[in-house]
């Protein structure tokens, strides 16, 4: 085991993609000589050089679409977004043509191509800046979407996004970058499409992803203060989405409480929340409880954004007034 | 050139022309249905630029794909089938006339977004590139197309990475209803925008298929040499409406009588009768042959079986 | 009262914005010379002239981006797109512009422009030309999404979504074009924002928009004939959405099915499901049942799509599954 | 031009240089947060072709916006206060650095997606118009953003249709890490993008105040003579990094150097005191009073409330 960063485990994964598949090649704004919005890509270019660390102009669609292209011809690209709020302007490249290459041809087109980039807010960026598009491209057929919340899920998970024959999502907490965590040194991978269960527990059940586990880590925590015993669960892959884990989890709590950290309304966790009382309605004692952020744009003052987003207080305050816990 | 090769321009072009008619009545009986658009009076241009590709250079085309999918020799039945949603169509049902695949030809896909297949055909010249493999990739696109933001990225793109990329603008004059002079303030050609990029561009008349090939030739010879992207625009016009659903009211009859008079099989048939490279038997010979081909691609169409209900599901993911 | 279609109730609304209001304009690929890929604006351009009938180069990003901007300089610019599918390749402008302008300006900038386009599947466009994409849309605080289901609403909506100071999204469920119904010769708007209970009941609340209404008028005369009675809402408006409305409805039935046209996992009716278990789940006497299309892309093929389509018998089957009615 | 004309350049440029220094400053103190681009070294730019504008004139512009604010007029006090997040913020503390706006003074926004702002200004160009007002718009957008569709699409659209906007790229060779030869396969300057589209182009020394004042007014001229848009190029260089985030490692120490001798300030400063168009003691005056205004909105920003937590629910709908 070692203890590493998820921008070091992501730094890893590529490197050990690129190491070993001389189809892999990154491409993105600013990957190379400025070394990534974000660092991520930090020293890449040094070690592989222009032609696998490509640095595009800033035209997303084209380069999104060139990443689509070169996928069906056979290589791995891994695009780097500079924000998951910038894929709207190739958004038609990502939901038209990533994802129905495939089925519009009749199966013939794989496009095996991952798209990695920095979600969410809490960095004071603004409404344009802060998005959280995951919750939309999850809901695409044809599409997978992985989420990692921890330098081992994304170790693990940037292995398999890059084996997959599939487009493939791979959002990334920009406020985790800097957390930290063990990393099983022997090769593994995380399986997408595979819920986590963090913390087995009794009483409730509470979901989330990405930024939004260290806040049920710690929701977690003070209802055991409380007595109360929770199972905490990390979808980890949005699409597919293991709706089985969930289920099999709240039909043993009877209840649960599904974390966004993206806007409320219309968040991973409606779909969640719709299915998982259709499936297993019969078992809740209650309503399935929804936390998320405020639907309102994402306003650049610190006190205005920190109250829009999604809080261990407010959830805990949910789950008082939905299970009296 | 060989009479054979003559006669083998001859036959795609008018075998594109009667499987566009076939299509067209076909719609008009139901078989077909959602959009149709034909390639009626563009024939010369598939033919005289996907000719003289090879086996692995990729085709990357619009909605408007029938005459480049039966100049790149996929086969009339699999692609009448496609049209009438059958099973044993080249995009199994599934694609329909605006979404024809033959990944074993390289044929990458008709795509219905309007400049949304320039920078996918980008992404197959990058992987020739980086494969260090001389195969090019070609891309049609329509002159409306030209006012996409993703044409002018990727021909940025292309430029700025050496893409060996060819850029084929089908300069039909129209998008949809909308005139090029309506949608353009720099005159009617199209070549100034690709030399914005330092990519060298050539103008063809489209109406004339040993025109269209030769262009279309030195520019494959210049995109093989790992020089970059070229760009050909080919003047055409189509005889039909934009669809099925478009009578064509905006343009003025005598646009398109002036414009059949260049009808590019008409005159290429007379070209070779007159230049003595074939005689009318050999054309007489050609129209048999096709109409018994087409005869048989709608037999093949109708009686082919129709998708499995649970085919719904497959062919999302691999 | 007359009787008109959908079609003639777009076009008499956009016929008294352009006549009554002098900054009321309308811009659009093909909708002058050409009248209009669905012949809404047939006969526009004669007779109100191309400054205020505008035919636009096929540049979805330009025009939309355009339109917000001459709304926020005080003109009132109805925006045809011919799909709500070619919506993507200006996604940014609507999701990062239209809606968020106004928050980012401390409320100085008002957008209030009208994004009109036909939605839905079912004509065999294949997988890029059938998407829904109100589904999103309505999920984006700042933005306003109206979806009328009959010549009625279509009229007052188009009334409404017109005066309204923000950016609105007029839905059009292309299969619906033709559908006749009355109207009323005297003025009146529809509120954007309440839903419309077409048919009082007591047993079942059915909810659905646009498309979905015919379908769910034939499902409740079925439902007569097996003497259940059923309350049916159409929710006209997706946002804001009539939470109200639904949730009076399924206290009293304890009991509802939501239908969506567009694709079941992410559909406005996962937000809708989520949302009224959360609110309502003390009255219901089972779960929220959902009906939506396949998680499919959409294929050409006629049976295939019509098999991936919502449908009565799928709506009638569910509704025996959940509550054995 | 009266002395006191050129010494309101002066002064409008030494504001906002000494603004930009400020921010750094209390950006290191945690005062301003999330990204934040300064304008020193383009200060020139803002002031040479805003100075000249009529107040029913509107601006566009990007994220890299205080040079613009503060040359239309914008109070210090209140863009301070926006940086520090103040509800006596220009837009009340909810856009922050990137989204400055003062609708009053017709300041419609700087815009954070790169190229987006673009598309929009066409539109209050095109109001003007619908109106038959002779008002004009400028839009700002850097070199980076010219390889975005919306800047092509725009141009387009806008030369189509006449559009009285005029176009002001801020060419500093850079698009973060990213210089112009990476992005731009065609020199290093931009004006036959806007020669495709008939667009009249026009470069310019960014540097040099007085000279984008002269070719920004007579492109007012053209643009507000009905004769449809107009492009500048100003060719600059930021003497930062992109954003305080970047240490701009990817630039030869030796590049900055050479561009810090045409320091728009210094050199302007060396103009008016070798042309005795002033003489020290105004310079110095100015200083003086420039140094008071930013203690004055330091002061403010510090002091003034931030908004009430109920304020984000405001200002989503009218
Ligand atoms: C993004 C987008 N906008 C609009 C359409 C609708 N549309 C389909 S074809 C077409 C005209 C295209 O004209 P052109 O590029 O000249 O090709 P042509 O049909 O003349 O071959 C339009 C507007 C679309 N498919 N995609
Ligand atoms: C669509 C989009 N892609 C990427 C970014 C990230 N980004 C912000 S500024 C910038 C560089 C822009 O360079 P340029 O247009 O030259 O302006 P400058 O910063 O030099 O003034 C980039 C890539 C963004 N904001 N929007
Ligand atoms: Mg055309
Ligand atoms: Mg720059």
């Amino acid at each position: 085991m070692s203890e590493i960063t998820v921008r070091q485990a992501i730094q890893k994964g590529l490197m050990e993609a690129l190491d070993s598949d001389p189809n892999v090649f990154i491409m993105g704004e600013d990957i190379g000589a400025y070394g990534g919005a974000y660092a991520i890509t930090s020293g890449f270019l040094e070690k592989y050089g222009p032609e696998r660390i490509k640095d595009t102009p800033i035209s997303e669609a084209a380069f999104i679409g060139a990443g689509i292209g070169s996928a069906a011809a056979g290589l791995k690209p891994v695009v780097e977004l500079m924000s998951i709020s910038f894929s709207l302007v190739g958004f038609d490249q990502i939901v038209n043509m990533a994802a129905n290459i495939r089925y519009m041809s009749g199966g013939q087109v794989n496009v095996p191509m991952v798209i990695r980039a920095p979600t969410g807010a809490g960095m004071q960026l603004g409404a344009t800046h802060s998005q959280s598009f995951e919750t939309w491209l999850c809901e695409v057929p044809g599409l997978k979407v992985v989420a990692p919340s921890n330098p081992s899920d994304a170790l693990g998970l940037i292995r398999s996004s890059i084996k997959d024959p599939n487009p493939v999502i791979y959002a990334e907490s920009a406020g985790l970058y800097g957390l930290k965590g063990e990393v099983n040194d022997k090769y593994y991978e995380v399986e997408i499409g595979k819920a986590d269960i963090k913390i087995v527990g009794e009483d409730i059940t509470l979901v989330s992803y990405g930024h939004g586990m260290p806040m049920l880590a710690k929701v977690s925590e003070e209802l055991k203060s409380r007595g109360v015993s929770s199972e905490v669960i990390d979808l980890r892959s949005l699409s597919p989405m293991d709706y089985k884990t969930v289920n099999e989890s709240v039909q043993k709590t009877g209840r649960a409480l599904l974390l966004d950290t993206a806007r409320k309304t219309g968040g991973v966790m409606a779909e969640l929340a719709a299915s998982v009382q259709e499936s297993s309605g019969d078992y809740l004692d209650g309503p399935l409880l929804r936390v998320g952020s405020e639907d309102v744009p994402w306003p650049y003052n610190r006190k205005l954004e920190q109250h829009a987003m999604s809080s261990v207080p407010k959830i805990l305050k949910q789950i008082e007034i939905g299970y009296s816990l | 050139m060989e009479k054979k090769e003559y006669l083998d321009l001859y036959r795609k072009m008018y075998l594109i022309r009667r499987f566009e008619e076939s299509c067209g009545e076909n719609y008009s009986k139901g078989f077909i249905r959602g959009f149709l658009h034909l390639y009626i009076g563009e024939e010369a241009i598939a033919v005289g630029s996907i000719t003289p590709l090879r086996e692995d250079d990729f085709i990357v085309t619009h909605y408007r794909d029938h005459g480049h999918a039966i100049a790149r020799g996929l086969e009339t039945g699999p692609l009448m089938a496609e049209l009438f949603g059958k099973k044993t169509g080249v995009s199994g049902g599934k694609g329909g006339s605006m979404h024809l695949f033959d990944a074993g030809k390289n044929f990458m896909g008709g795509h219905a977004i309007v400049g949304a297949q320039i920078p996918l055909a980008a992404g197959f010249a990058l992987a020739s590139q980086y494969q260090n493999k001389d195969s090019i990739t070609v891309v049609y696109f329509g002159d409306g197309a030209t006012n996409q933001g993703t044409f002018h990225e990727t021909m940025n793109l292309a430029s700025v990475w050496k893409l060996p990329i060819l850029f084929f603008l089908e300069n039909n004059f129209y998008g949809m209803g909308t005139s090029v002079e309506r949608i353009r303030n720099n005159g009617k050609s199209f070549g100034n925008l690709a030399e914005n990029y330092s990519i060298p561009s050539t103008i063809v008349d489209g109406m004339d298929v040993l025109a269209v090939k030769e262009v279309t030739e030195e520019s494959i010879k210049k995109v093989r040499s790992g020089s970059g992207p070229a760009f050909i625009e080919a003047t055409t016009f189509r005889f039909q409406g934009h669809s099925m659903a478009d009578p064509a009211k905006y343009r003025a009859e005598k646009e398109l009588e002036e414009w059949k008079k260049k009808d590019p099989l008409i005159n290429f048939n007379n070209y070779l009768i007159k230049e003595g490279i074939a005689a009318d038997i050999d054309i007489e010979k050609i129209s048999k042959s096709v109409d018994d081909e087409l005869e048989e691609a709608v037999k093949f169409a109708t009686e082919s079986p129709e998708p499995d209900l649970n085919d719904i599901n497959n062919d999302i993911y691999a």
